[in-house]
Formats: C-alpha cells, structure tokens, sequence
C-alpha cells in the first residue's frame, strides 16, 4: 500500500450520507439567543433559511455556515450547524479551504455588504471566478450595522451617515454586476421580507454546482430603515420590481408594463401592455441562462425596474474543488502507488558504506 | 573518436602530481544565458559522488533575464568542496570561473589574495569591459595583481571541441559551461561518468546537441591534462559520511518533502495555501508538481486568502500550511490571531529576506523574528521555530505539522533566503512506516465542549461532519467551557492565561537545550538560530581548535523557548549572538531570561563569513578578563 | 406651576444637614433606551459646573439594540466627582441607580458592601426578573443584605409628575431618567439650572416633552426634599483647579482636536484616512464633522486602503493620518514597512481593545504594544507614543505630527477603548497663534538627493510639482546616495543603520524621563504607560500617603525609550509595571535596559482599579528586604 | 484670518501653471537603465506612454505615475516624472491618497494583472467606482512575471505555469467587465504593440475627468508568450480584433464581416456584410456612452473578436477628490471663519477663576 494512501481518503463521511430524516425549520436553530435589533430583517432572512434547510433535509452535520464580522455574519451562531465566525471580509477565503480539504461539506457563506463588498471585495470576486461549490449570501442593507452607521459600499449616493455627516460621495457598487463580472455562474437577487421567493431561490443556488451568489436587500431598522423602500415597500414593489422566472415574460404592475429590448440602443427598455398582450409589445422572455441579459437585468436600478429572482443560473456550471481533486486523480493514475520515498529517489542518489 | 579522445584522458588521468587539498571552494560565474546553474549542478554531482562533502549556492540576478553583459545579469554558483564535514558554502572562492567581464566585476570584492581567476579573453572585448562598468582593462591596470590569472580561451575552444557535430554556432557557444566544468573536473580529480550520463540522459533526443556538450566536456577537461603545467591539478580525499544512499537537498525541497511526510504521519491531508513571493514561492512550485502524492496546492488571490484558506483547511480536518516572505508574513498578521483565537492546528513558513517592505527579494535575512514571535495585536501567542540548515527544513516540517496538530495551535517555521537555495549532501531518511504521529479527532459527543482543554491545555479537534457535535468557533472572545462569545471579564483573564500556558506546555514535551559544541560554563557562548548555523559551527569548531574556551548554543524553538535555556545561559561568562538583523535574537533573550546578551548585526543580506566570527569570538576572549 | 415647585424646592434648600463628602462615584445603569447617557452627560456638566474636579465613563451594551430588559442590553454610566484632582472614574459606585433587574444583575458584583443601591420596584415584575436571569427576587433572597437599598417608584412617580404635560404615557416613560436625575443632584447638593438650561435649547422645539422632562427633574429633585430623612443629602466642595475655561472632553474629541491643530501648527492639510472599527471609528466621525475646518476625511475600503492614502497623501505633501484597532493594525502591518522604507511622515493610531482576533472590541486591553514597536517584517523602526489620559490625546495627537513631519517618519500614537470613551474636565488649550513646528519642504535643485540627510539623519521632503525636483521613491531598498534601487551589500547595512539612528535621534530631542511622583532611588517604582496613568496615580499617591517609599515612572513614549531612562530604572530597588496585557511594556524594558521589572498584568477587558494596585504595592514592599 | 486658512491652500502650485514646453517623448525617460527583459512587451508601453505624455505636453514636475510591485510596476522608475513604486496590489489606494491631498497632481496608475486583479482587486474596484480622477494601466501578460511564471488571475484555464503544472484550472477575470461593474466610467483596450493606438487610448483615458481604466494586453516573452497570439498576431488580428471607433459601425475583417444585435437574444452576433453593406446587414454603431454595449463589447472573447479601443467613455463623469473639495468648501461657507477654538467652545465651558 503507497505510503500516500491515507491522504485524501480521510474526510470519508464517518457514517453513510444517507438521506437524512426530516426536519423542521425550528430544528436548524442553534441554542444561542439571537441578538440582532428588534425589527431587523435579518430575522427573516434567518427564518427563510432556516425554512430552504428543511425543504433540502440538509444534514446539520454536514452543513458549515461560515462568516466574516459584522450583525449579519452573526448568522452562524445562531444555526445548529458546523459555523465558522471568522473574521472581517474573509469568509470566502475560509470557506474555499474548507472546500478544498472537503468537498463533502455543504458549505455556506453568509456576510453584510461591508463584509462582502468593502473589505472583502477580492475574496468574493475570486471565490466566484473559482466557482468554489457554495452559496455566498450578501445582506446588503447600505450601511454598516455593527460599527453603528457608516457609509457602505452599497449606501446611495447623497446619504447621511455617521461617517458622512454630508452626505456619500461615491457610487454605490451593484452586488449582482459585480459578481457576475467575477464570472460567477449563479446570481440571484432577494428581499428579505418576501418569505415565499427567499427560500426557493437559497434551494435554487444550493443546488448549483459550483459558487451561488444571493444578494438579498435587508433592512437595518437602526441605521438605514427603509434604504430599500423604493423597491420592497408593498406601495410600490409591483411597479418597482420585475419578478424574474426562467421562460416567461418580464413582466411588472400586474402584467400592465414589460420589459423588451430597446429599439435605439442595445439595453432593456419599459413598456406598456397594449390590448394585443405581451408578446405584440414585445416583451423579452427571461433566460436565466443568458450572461449577457443577466448584466442588463443586474444592472437596473430604480426608477427601472429592479430584478428580482435567479438573474443568471449557467447550466455548464462545475466545481473547483472537484477540479483540483480531479487532478490529483488523474496524477496518482500516471503514477500509481508512487510515494515520497520514490519521490526523493528521482534525483540522482549515491551509497555510503557503512 | 570522442571516446578515443576520452580514452586518452583516461590514459593520461594517472599522471599528474596533484596536490592534496582538504577543501575548496570554486565559484562559476557569467550571463544568466551561460548554464552556470546547470554547470554547478553537475559539479556537485561529481563532487558528491567523489565522496566528498559539500555545501552549494546559486546567487541568481534579481532581474529576470538582464541584458547580456550587465553585472546585475550576472549568474553565480559557489560550491565548497572538502574531505570533512563542512556547513557552509566557504567565506571566499579559492578559483573564480569568469565568463564575462561583468562576472569578473561583480566577484572581485569576495575574492582573497591569491585567488586562481579563469578568464575568458574572447570576452573581454572593449563593449563586454564597459557594459560591465570597467574603465580599463582590469587584465591590464593592475586590478588583478593580487590573484593568479588564468587566461584560456574557453569559448573559441569550445567552437573547435563542438566543430562537427552539427550545431549552430550559438549552440556551440552555448556549451562553453561544459569545457569549463570539464577543466574544473579535471583540476580537482573529480569523475567525469556521471556528468557524462547526465548529458546522455538530458539530450536523449538532441543527439547533435549531447554529442556537442560531451564534446565540450571531454574538450576541457583534456585541456587540462595537456597543459599540465598551467592548470595546477588537486586532489581531494573522501569525507567521513554516515553510512546510508545520500542525495543533495535544498531547503526549498526539505521543506516541501518535510511537509509531506509530516502530514503522513500525522495521517492528515496535505492542503497547501500560498501567493507567491520570492524566496517562498519555490516551495509552492515543488508541492504543486507533486499532487500524485496527494497534496492539495491552492494558489490564492493574495497572502490573506492563502492564509485564511489554510486555516478553513485545518477547521475541516486537514492540515492547512501557508508559506510567504516579510511583506506576505505582514498581511496574514490579522489571520493568525484568527487561528490563535479559534484554536486550529497552522503551519506557517516564513522564508525570511532582507526588508523592510520590498527591500531586497533575493537576499537573505533574519530579521523577522520579532514579528513572528510578538508581532500580533493582543497577547496572541504562536509557536515559532528555526531551521539550522536545508536538511533540517525537512526535520522542522515535520516537527511544525506534529506540534500544531497535537497542540491544536499555529506553529511559524523560520527559513531565510539562504537555506531556500543552498543545498547540501543529505541522507534519505527511513519513510513508510506506520504514521508516527496520528491524529485522534474528537468523536465522543457525551459531554462535548469545544474549548474543553487536556491535561496540556489543549482543546479538542472536531471535524464537521461528525455527527451529533456541530458547534460554532469565533474569534469573539469564546466562554471557557461552552465556546459561546462573552464578555466576562474573568472569562477573558482566563482565556487568556490559558492560550498562553497551551504554547507554554509545547516546550515540557521537548528535550533541554544542549550546547552544539562546548558545554555550560564557558567563557563565551554564540548563540544563533536559522541559518547562521553553518557559520557559527565551523567558526566556534576552529576557536576551540585554537584552544578557545567557546560554547555554541543554537536555538531551533523560539518560542516557547526550551525550559532550562535561562539556566544554561546563566552559566556563561558572556554571550554573543550573531544574527542577521540589528539584533532580535538579542533582544528575545534579554526580556525571557534577563542575561547581557550582546548582539553581532550582520545585515548586508548575505551570511556570516566564518573568519569574521572567528575574530568576533577572538575579540571577546581578548578583552574579556 | 412647575415655577412655583422649583420656588418651594429653592426655598427649603438651605434646610437639610448636608454629609460633607471629599468625593463620590455615582453609577447610573438601565436599559439602552431609558437615557442612561443623557442623564450621565447633565449630571457630569452640572458637578463641572459647581466646581468639583471628575472623571466619567460611559459603559455601553456590546449589542446595537439588544432586546429590553436582558443583561447584554444594560447601559450604564459611571461618574467620579470630588472635591480634588482625580485620575480615575472611581473604583466601585458608592451610589448605584438601577433601572431595572438587568442592570442591579450587571452591577451587582461591582458594587462594595455599604453601598447605596437606588432601585424602582415598579421594574421588578416576574418577567423583567426572568428576563435578567434572576432565579429570586434579589430584594427578597438576601442577596441586597450587604447593601443600603432605597426603593423608589421612580416609573410611577414620573408619569405622576409629568401628566398634564401632554406627553403620551411612552414618552412619559421615557422621562425617568431625569426624575433619577433631579434626585442625585439634590442627592449631592448640584446646580439643576444648567440642566435646565439644556432642556431648554434640546427640546426648544418640543414643548410638551421640555414640559415633561422638566417636571419629572424638579419632581425627583422635590422628592430628595420632602423625604429627607429617607434621601441621604452631602455635599461636595470645590476642587482647585488651575484658572482658565474649562469644558469635559474624552480621548476621541482630543485625539480628532489634536490631529486638526497639529496640522495647523505644522502648516500641513490634514487627511485622515480610515476603515470603521470599534473603537476608532468615532475618531472619523468626528471629523468628518468639521470639515468646515479644512479637514479631508476619506472612507476607505479597508484598513490597508486607508494606511496606504495615507501615506500617499503624506508623500503629496499633506500629513495622512490612519487610526484603527487591533486587528485593522495587524492588517496596516505590510503598508507601515513601506512607510518607514521610503521614509515618509505618517500618524497611526491604535485605540487598542480587549484580542487576540475580534476578541471584545468594546472593551479595553493594552496589547498591541510589542506589535506598535516590534511587529513589522525586517527592521523597521518606527517612533511609538502612548496617551495615558483623555486630554492627554490632544496634546500627543499633536505631538505625533510634530515628530512625524519633522523626523520623517511614521508615528504610531496607541489610545485604548477606555481613554477613547473616559471624560474628564480640560483647560482649553490658547489657539489660533502662528504655527509652532511649521514644515518647510525641500525645494533646492543644486545637488537634490531624496535621500540625503540632515544632522537627525532626516531625508528632505519634497512635495511632487517641485520644480526640477521630480524623483522615484521605492519600498525596495534604496542608495543611500541617490535613492535608486540598490541591492548593495554595505549599502543596505548603512541605511538599516541610517533608519535605525534617524528613530532614535528623535529621543536626543526630547526631554529626560522625569517620575511623576517620587524620585531615584525609591525601594519600589510602578512604571507604567497609556491609560493605567489613572489608577497607578491614584494608588502611589495614597501608598506614598501612607509613607510608602514608591516612585511613578509614566511612559508617554515608548519608542524610541527616553535617553535616560535605563539610568533612571537602574536606581530602584524594584520595578512593577501594571500593564493591561501579559507583561509586554516589562519585556521591552527588560530587553533594553536589562532591569529585573516585573509585570502586574491585567487583562479583564477592564482598568485596573486603585485599590489593586495599592495592594500590590504594599504586597511588595512588605516582602522587600 | 482664520487659524485654518493656511490649510487646503497649500497645494497651490509652486509656479503659474502655465502651458509647459514640447518636450520630445524622449524627454520623459528617466536616467534609469531600463531592466525589462529584452523582448518584453513593456518596451513598447514604456514608448506609447511616453508618446502620449509628449502629446498631452504633460509637465514631468506635476505628474505622478504609482506602481505596486511586479515588471509592470517598475514603470514609475524609468519615467522622468515624480514617481512612487509602492507595495503589490495598493497603487490604486497610494493614488487616492495622492489625488485626495493634491487635486492639482496628474496621477497615473501603473500594475500587471496580478498587482491589479488578484491582491488589488479590492483597490481597484474602489478607485473605480469612487472615480478618483486618473489614469489606471493594467498590463496584462496573463502572467506573474517579476515572481518567474506563477498563473494569474488573467492566465486561461489549461495553462501549465511554474505554479500549475497539470494546467490551470480556475477560469479568467476579464478586466474590462470587471472595471464596467465597478462602475467605472471609461474603459479602454489597446495592445502593446498597436504604436498607433495606444497613444491614442492614453490620451483619450487621460483627458477623462474621472477614474479611467485601459487594459493593455502585454507579451511577457519568458513566462507566457504568446498568450495573446490569437488576438494580436498580424496573421489573424483583422479577424479576431474589432477595433472601436465612437460613431462608426463595428467592422471586423478589413469590412468583411461586422457585430449586429443578436437576432434570438439579448447580445451581439458575428454578421458577414452581403452585398447590401452594413447597414442592411444591421451592424450595430459603437456608441462609447452605452454601458450596456459595453458590458457586451467587454465579454466578448476568442473565437469572437476582441474589442480594442474605448468601450465605454460617459460623459457624466466627475471626479471623486473635486466632490469631497466642493463639500469641504460648501461647509466653509456654511460656517466662515469658523476655527478650532469655536469648535471647542460648542461644548458647555466653565471658569475657573485665577
Ligand atoms: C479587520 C476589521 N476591520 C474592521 C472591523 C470593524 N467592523 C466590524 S463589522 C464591520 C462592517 C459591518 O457592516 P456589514 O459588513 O455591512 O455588516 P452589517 O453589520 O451591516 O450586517 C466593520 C467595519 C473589524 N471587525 N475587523
Ligand atoms: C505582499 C506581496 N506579495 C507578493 C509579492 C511577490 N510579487 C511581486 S510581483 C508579483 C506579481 C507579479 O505579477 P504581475 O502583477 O502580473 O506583474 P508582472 O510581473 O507580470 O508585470 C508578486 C506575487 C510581493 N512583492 N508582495
Ligand atoms: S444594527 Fe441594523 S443590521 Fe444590525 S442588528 Fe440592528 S437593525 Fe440589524
Ligand atoms: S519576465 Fe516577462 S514581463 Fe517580466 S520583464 Fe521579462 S518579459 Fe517582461
Ligand atoms: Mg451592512
Ligand atoms: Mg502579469
């Protein structure tokens, strides 16, 4: 047996993956008092993962929730999972080694737009060019909630927080261009309070082979309530928001208004129903598989519509840790049963006598 | 007719009176274009096979590939030859082989009167003199006075030797490494076969450019023969090695084969994360190419996520390892108080260079030690180690992946620029056998508590997937039973106390401090660490060979260090520390064990030369009373 | 209505027999939302303003908006008033006031025997109880005994005192803290006109809720009156405080203060560059708050980012300025070596908290001082200072900027998460003269080296758009002629030299280290640095007070160490450094001067308190010969 | 006067800037010896930026070039102008500090793709999206170079480098798209050897009020030659480059063939241009103001051709450090003459009498 032989054969389950029982969302809390601010809509986004955890059955045992600082990467503590509260911006860095020692692992990486976005930035960008198998979800509530208010990568422009008493300077980032830039072969838009979308789309990037991105609008009732009213307040949301489903149309304010590609320029452009219907308006039937209008739709911001839903979901998805762990197959066929011993003999040896 | 003509050399070979030599120490010096590298190499070969002991370095310019002729294009490869044990690579070159001007320019300051100098005088055309920077000749105004020149027309009689056998001209010119290795073969009695079968074996499928450099070869080292007179021809006698098959090593392989092995016996994948920086980046390059071995390489975006990656590897049951220099040590600071904190098994690899910031890449330095001891916000402490010497990169792997497994903690292994590239003879250790250290996880979910801690402090590893014990690890301050974040102020103290009695504990399972050479009471000790090694040894061994009452204590655990270390230090007269910085060492010992170390800085970027220790330690004993 | 009251309250004022007191610590603890922070400020400005010398601290929950009611949701507030200088915020509360279950359940431990525990029964319903995680009523079970407990229906008799104001009954509630207020201010014989006065202008436009407000103050205020005999009443005289105007001010208004006039007085814009961390992110917020004052403010998107503007806004010919915690230093590390390479005036601010890692960013800890001096790659000197109080900040954030701009170097200038929230009384500083330490930058063209250096050792200044002047700057390391790139062996030991004498020069400039009380030769000497200044002051002085033979020696810089310090120490039988961290000041005294300091080490997240230190103090000059 | 006035006036230039002498692009070379190797594509950047700068008559005295570390960032030391070769990854932050202090400065950023695109990535996206206003050059050899052949984040997937002997297996970042969802507001591609272009590209990016990104494919003729062969080699670059030009059709193949609005999707399709020209073939006009084209133009790859020149110039653009002067202007005037002491006598002040 090669001397190697122990390596790589160890993170074999320690019982059969089975189909694991049942279980309620309940189930998946941890025994740890949650701690965020009364009102904050990170309660419900614990919730609806909570709730995508059930629907997956998944195994708490073989589940890693892994996060970087701030209200939101408190997330682990709060799940009666394996979880990992790292530290600030590195959690995809974290969460790539534990894929890379094991792939078995279901692994999910939870941060703020801070986290995510500021700090973390390159991290992120390259845990997607990767297509590290995992779901990286991003709270973005435009602001940083932990440090107690100031600007985020993701705070509009003009906005006054502690640490712009004058309001913010630069322009906010888009999370979902910004990761399908990076390459990244699912995206997905949510809000936090849309409890029936928000579990389905987790189950949807959970079931993506390789890294799924989830941005998903939060509200930080203490330092930046309402920064997303313009899109997810129930006043607004049917005209402020295109629910996106794979082959049907883009569609808004009840099927009055649409989405089609414009006539003068290479874009998206708003339309009106007329009496022939959709189709005769010209209204673009949404392709998740498309990359190219997955950047238009990414890239719409009020007074456009916002998308919300799977933008971009690339069928000819794979993973880099199975990559990697393929190469290393593919070496020891070349070279069966080497070990180190022979390793060291390839360079040219000599014998002392004793 | 080649074999003729190596008939002849056989024939002559018994001929001249050689000199006998117990050492030498000859360096090869050109144009990164000229194979000087691969030239030493095959020295080395013949050398070691000779039965020699040896100790090689390859200085490679800092540029990639300089315009041909510069001095900071220059390539050089210094090797020291002797019939008994040496550690270092020799102070200064007995024989300097300058292919170009430029060589010649950047070597003369390390050359000793008397020096033998091989010249090129083809080269030594009026732009190669002023692309090195010479105003004259040195050949004519006196600057090499000093040394004995040889001046040989190596590639014109290279172009002859290679004549038909159907290379280019520039390939001729190319095989000008292989004269002069033949001649340098010649000089000091060492065999030709292996060089001989090397080449057949490196241009199995060139035959004209094998028979070319065989030619060469055969041609220098005729040259020599016939010209007796000229060349002075040694001889040098076997050194006494242990018995066992022996190979070359650099530090960069000892440590890549030492990780492996460690990791084997501690039964743990193999996860390597790096960003690549010189010097450490070698030791990524020789893991990658060995994923036959089963060893996982991540080349990540920057120090931070390599780091950050080793330490999601050690959380999920693997071994993480991580390896930089300086500047990338700095990065991952914030990452290892991460590891400290959650209490994970980490290698770290520091192949130390010359800073600060950028500084130098290529050259070495050891002036890293603080950071890697102290260096972290909080009281956050690590366990640090120093290789003596490219073999014992491959013990201290080894020992860094047991202590960190075992103590559930980070451990930062020192290397430096020096020990990456120098190479020397090392004997294959025993491999195979039963894993000597493995890895116990913990599986018992009857009354589990992450940060429940053992006799020696140390808390339990739990890979996630085992059933029934999913938990949560943070770098919030964690209670000192449950592992859930507080705030408690007695919890802190306690936490606190406890990381550091774990590291602590590390240094109760370790043997005592011994003196290298010399025992307790000396009048002078040296005391070192890292690759001052080679130095220090062979400078206190030729002290106390004067009679000199001098001690050498070097230290390959930092931190924590031995026990008794405070106890034997006390016992010396005076200490010296010799380090390559403005004095870390120094400073370490004085605020552990209140002794007046006295620092000897060396921060040119190259290592202690053994004469300037020598006359260090002389100094001392002088005005001591 | 309301007149009328104050009329009576004023009248029956000369009647009570009021307990002379030399000093008081008052706490006030509830829930985030019950105005703990609000009452705490008023009651600080009126003893300020009746003329007693004291210290604040306000302590808030680690939780944005924990849930009401629980422990991690309690905020408190803790005030040190007295009749003369102190230098802490008191040891423990003579007067605790508990708004609720929660906040007696915090304070509980902290509270001595005696005490006066101030409680609303009102709050003591099952579920506040359970909520606390009390398993008894603490009023019930004995666990009171050792106290004096007043209670008060502070909720009732507020909405009492406050109907027919139009308030509603939520925002009635939320009136309790003033009512609590009013009390402790007849309590200890304090002015309620200036709180008054602040109603006022606060809720100008609110009426109903000045009308609420006011009348719950007057209430509370009426309430000592009426129920003497219950109430106890002192009073607190004068404090002799230098002449001048006078306001409260804590580490991070004169640490912000500080930076704007050291700017100012060098002639320089002042940049600050930063990444939100608790606790340095105030720092930012408060300037970003007066640019009006010329001050750029600049977000970065992370630590490195903004250490990097920094410097780049240093080389422009602004002084940048970064300010971080523990882990943002640990992150700064790489850029701070590229800093001192190319030899650039840079301010970093550390306001340390409790690590290893995240650890307990709210609370406080002394570190990352061995990281300050020693944790960078290569040898890397750098100045480090320390503030050891509040106002203290201003004077050294200017001082930070005096050295970095002249010296040429980075200054790291260490607070801590005490200092950074403590208040305490200040003398306004005079302002606004000509700049006292004006910059000149270079602008001769006549033989221009960037690296040339003065009689300090200091390279000129150049700001780019010099005329003539344009030059490369390089983290690699430099001619110490030209400043072009250089991997010259000599060269780089004399700049390693160079930046290593250019650091310690700025100690030759500064003045000696004198004791802050006691002199040479004392049998003990407490030698201490940053935020301990407080407590260790205190204790000597009461230890002295007692004719204990012990000296106080504060470091405000750290490195260089001052020229005489080693001399100093050597005079004292004994040294004992109290240090809130595992001894990392003892290990850097010990390695410099090699004196037999030993450490007190405290690392609770929390200061050391007075009577610790005395204790320690006493413990070691009984057992001393 | 103020106690503050001396602040914020120090940049004043230390002379009238006038309009400075021609200068020859020789002129702007540095006393330093050149130390690339011979054959290296930076060579021929080295030129076209000395070119540009000539062009723009730019005064070597108020301008600034930052590196971080690699080939690439050895550009600041063979210019005559003000230079800061600063550490791996940070140029783009080092030049924010710069433009912060001095608005006045000419700042240019200069790094490889791993400088910029693996450790600066995070540096990067910022100075993008804040616009910070200069020039960034990204010279893309898909190598790291200075460390002898490591992959970068810009080597295809395959390539056997020193650090990737069984090929690399992550996929590529494309610089352009991820400066696009950065936000950035001009976004160019020219190529080393393209002496015509590339001037052209850098004076253009350099009259950009804002952050403005070029992306320069770069041969590194040690460690990846002819990485970008299928684009650039003259054999095949009619086919495999379109080259943009504001206003005119996107023509390929000496006028052969075109890009046209995909017929069946959101994105752009080869066309081959009948008889009818291209207009009836519907080749689409590049307009340097459409984002969304951009983004298309930008991901467009081999074996569709590479977009050379300015994908994206907007022309609302403003710089980040002349937004952060107005408002430290705007509270000035807010608040006039307002110095340190008034700021410290906001608080409630007492005396003490002597
Ligand atoms: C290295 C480091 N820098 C800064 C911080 C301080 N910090 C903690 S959380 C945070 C950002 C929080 O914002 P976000 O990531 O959006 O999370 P949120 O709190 O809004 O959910 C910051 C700057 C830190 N803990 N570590
Ligand atoms: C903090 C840090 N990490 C790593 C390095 C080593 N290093 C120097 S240049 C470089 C990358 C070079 O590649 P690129 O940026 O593409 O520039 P090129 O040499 O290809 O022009 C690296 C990793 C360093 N100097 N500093
Ligand atoms: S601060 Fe904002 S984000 Fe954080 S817990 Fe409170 S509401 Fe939620
Ligand atoms: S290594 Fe490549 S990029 Fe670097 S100088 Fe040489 S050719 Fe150019
Ligand atoms: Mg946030
Ligand atoms: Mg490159």
């Amino acid at each position: 047996m090669s001397a190697q032989a122990p390596v790589l054969q160890s993170p074999a389950p320690e019982r059969p993956a089975l189909q694991p029982a049942a279980r309620q969302p309940k189930d998946y809390a941890s025994d740890q008092e949650v701690r965020w601010c009364p009102g904050c809509g990170d309660y419900a986004i614990l919730k609806a993962v909570e709730r995508a955890l059930a629907e997956l059955r998944a195994d708490p045992d073989r589940t890693v929730f892994v996060s970087g600082i701030g209200c939101a990467a408190r997330f682990p503590h709060y799940l009666a999972t394996y979880g990992f509260h790292g530290i600030h911006g590195r959690a995809p860095a974290i969460a790539t080694g534990i894929k890379l020692a094991r792939p078995d692992l279901d692994v999910w990486v939870v941060g703020g737009d801070g986290d995510m976005l500021a700090i973390g930035t390159g991290h992120l960008v390259h845990a997607l060019r990767r297509d590290v198998d995992m779901v990286i979800l991003i709270l973005n509530n435009a602001i940083y909630g932990l440090t107690k208010g100031q600007a985020s990568p993701t705070t509009p422009v003009g906005t006054r927080t502690a640490s712009t008493p004058l309001g913010v300077v630069e322009r906010p980032l888009n999370a979902c261009e910004v990761a399908l830039a990076a390459g990244a072969r699912f995206v997905a838009r949510g809000i936090d309070v849309q409890q029936k979308v928000l579990p389905e789309l987790l189950v949807r990037a959970h079931a993506h082979p390789g890294a799924a991105l989830v941005e998903i609008l939060q509200n930080c009732v203490i330092y930046a309530d309402g920064a997303f009213a313009d899109v997810t307040d129930k006043a607004v949301e049917a005209e402020a928001q295109v629910q996106l489903r794979h082959g049907e149309p883009l569609l808004l304010a009840h099927g009055r208004k649409g989405l089609r590609p414009a006539r003068d320029r290479l874009g998206l452009e708003l339309v009106e129903i007329g009496p022939g219907g959709w189709r005769e308006a010209g209204v673009a039937v949404h392709d998740e598989r498309d990359r190219a209008a997955a950047m238009l739709l990414a890239a719409l911001q009020p007074p456009m519509p916002v998308a919300v839903g799977v933008l971009f979901a690339d069928p000819a998805a794979a993973s880099y840790e199975r990559a990697v762990r393929a190469q290393i197959e593919e070496a020891r066929a070349r070279e069966p049963g080497l070990d180190l011993d022979r390793v060291l003999r390839r360079a040219r040896t000599w014998t002392v006598a004793g | 007719m080649l074999d003729l003509e190596v008939g002849r050399a056989e024939a002559g070979r018994a001929a001249p009176a050689r000199t006998r030599l117990t050492s030498v120490v000859v360096r090869l010096s050109g144009d990164s274009g000229d194979g000087i590298q691969v030239a030493g190499g095959q020295l080395t070969l013949s050398a070691a096979l000779s039965g020699a002991d040896l100790e090689t370095f390859p200085d490679f310019p800092a540029e990639i590939r300089a315009p041909a002729g510069t001095t900071f294009g220059v390539s050089s490869f210094q090797i020291h030859i002797a019939d008994h044990r040496v550690h270092t690579v020799g102070d200064r070159p007995d024989v300097l082989v300058a292919f170009n001007p430029a060589a010649l320019k950047v070597n003369l300051p390390d050359l000793p009167p008397g020096a033998l100098v091989i010249l090129d005088p083809g080269s030594f055309r009026k732009r190669e003199l002023e692309r090195a920077g010479f105003a004259a000749d040195p050949r004519e105004d006196g600057t090499l006075r000093p040394f004995r020149v040889l001046e040989i027309e190596i590639g014109e009689l290279t172009r002859k030797a290679t004549a038909g056998t159907g290379v280019s001209a520039r390939e001729a010119g190319r095989c000008k490494n292989f004269w002069a290795l033949g001649l340098i073969l010649w000089m000091y009695d060492r065999d030709r076969a292996p060089v001989a079968a090397w080449l057949e074996r490196r241009f199995a499928r060139e035959p004209e450019l094998l028979a070319a450099n065989r030619a060469a070869l055969d041609a220098g080292h005729l040259f020599g023969e016939v010209s007796e007179l000229l060349v002075p021809a040694f001889t040098i006698g076997r050194a006494q090695l242990p018995p066992g098959t022996w190979r070359t090593v650099n530090g960069h392989e000892a440590l890549a084969y030492g990780l492996i092995d460690g990791a084997r016996n501690a039964g743990l994948d193999l996860v390597y994360c790096s960003y690549p920086i010189t010097p450490a980046s070698g030791i990524l390059q020789i893991l990658a190419g060995l994923r036959a071995l089963g060893v996982t390489t991540f080349q990540a975006e920057d120090e931070i996520a390599a780091v950050c990656a080793a330490i999601g590897a050690s959380y999920a049951g693997a071994i993480g390892v991580t390896a930089t220099s300086g500047p990338g040590l700095a990065l991952k600071t914030e990452a290892l108080g991460l590891a400290v904190a959650t209490e994970l098994p980490l290698v770290v690899i520091d192949v130390q260079r010359a800073g600060p910031s950028t500084g130098m890449p290529t050259k070495t330095e050891q002036s890293d030690l603080l950071q890697a001891v102290w260096g972290r916000n909080g009281d956050t402490p690590l366990v640090v180690l120093a290789a003596a010497s490219p073999s014992d990169c491959f013990t201290l792997a080894r020992e860094a992946i047991r202590i960190a497994a075992h103590h559930m903690t980070p451990v930062m292994l020192l290397s430096d620029g020096f020990l990456a590239n120098a190479a020397e003879p090392w004997r294959l250790p025993e491999l195979g056998g039963p894993p000597e250290f493995p890895v116990r996880f913990h599986g018992r979910r009857e009354g589990f508590r992450p940060y429940a801690r053992d006799a020696r402090g140390v808390r339990p590893w739990v890979r996630p997937g085992t059933p029934g014990l999913a938990h949560r690890i943070s770098g919030l301050e964690r209670d000192f039973e449950t592992g859930a974040i507080s705030y408690d102020p007695a919890n802190h103290a306690r936490m606190t106390e406890a990381r550091w009695a774990k590291v602590q504990a590390v240094a109760r399972a370790l043997p005592e401090q011994a003196c290298e050479q010399g025992g307790p009471g000396a009048r002078l000790a040296l005391v070192g660490f890292g690759s001052t090694y080679g130095p220090i040894t062979d400078a206190v061994g030729r002290a106390r060979a004067r009679g000199l009452d001098v001690a050498q204590v070097h230290l390959r655990h930092l931190w924590p260090l031995p026990r008794n270390l405070g106890a034997l230090l006390s016992t010396f007269e005076r200490i010296l520390v010799p380090e390559m910085n403005k004095g870390q060492l120094t400073a370490l010992l004085r605020a552990e064990h209140l002794v007046p170390a006295e620092p000897l800085s060396k921060v040119t970027g190259r290592p202690f030369t053994v004469e300037e220790l020598v006359r260090a330690i002389e100094a001392r004993l002088e005005d001591a009373p």
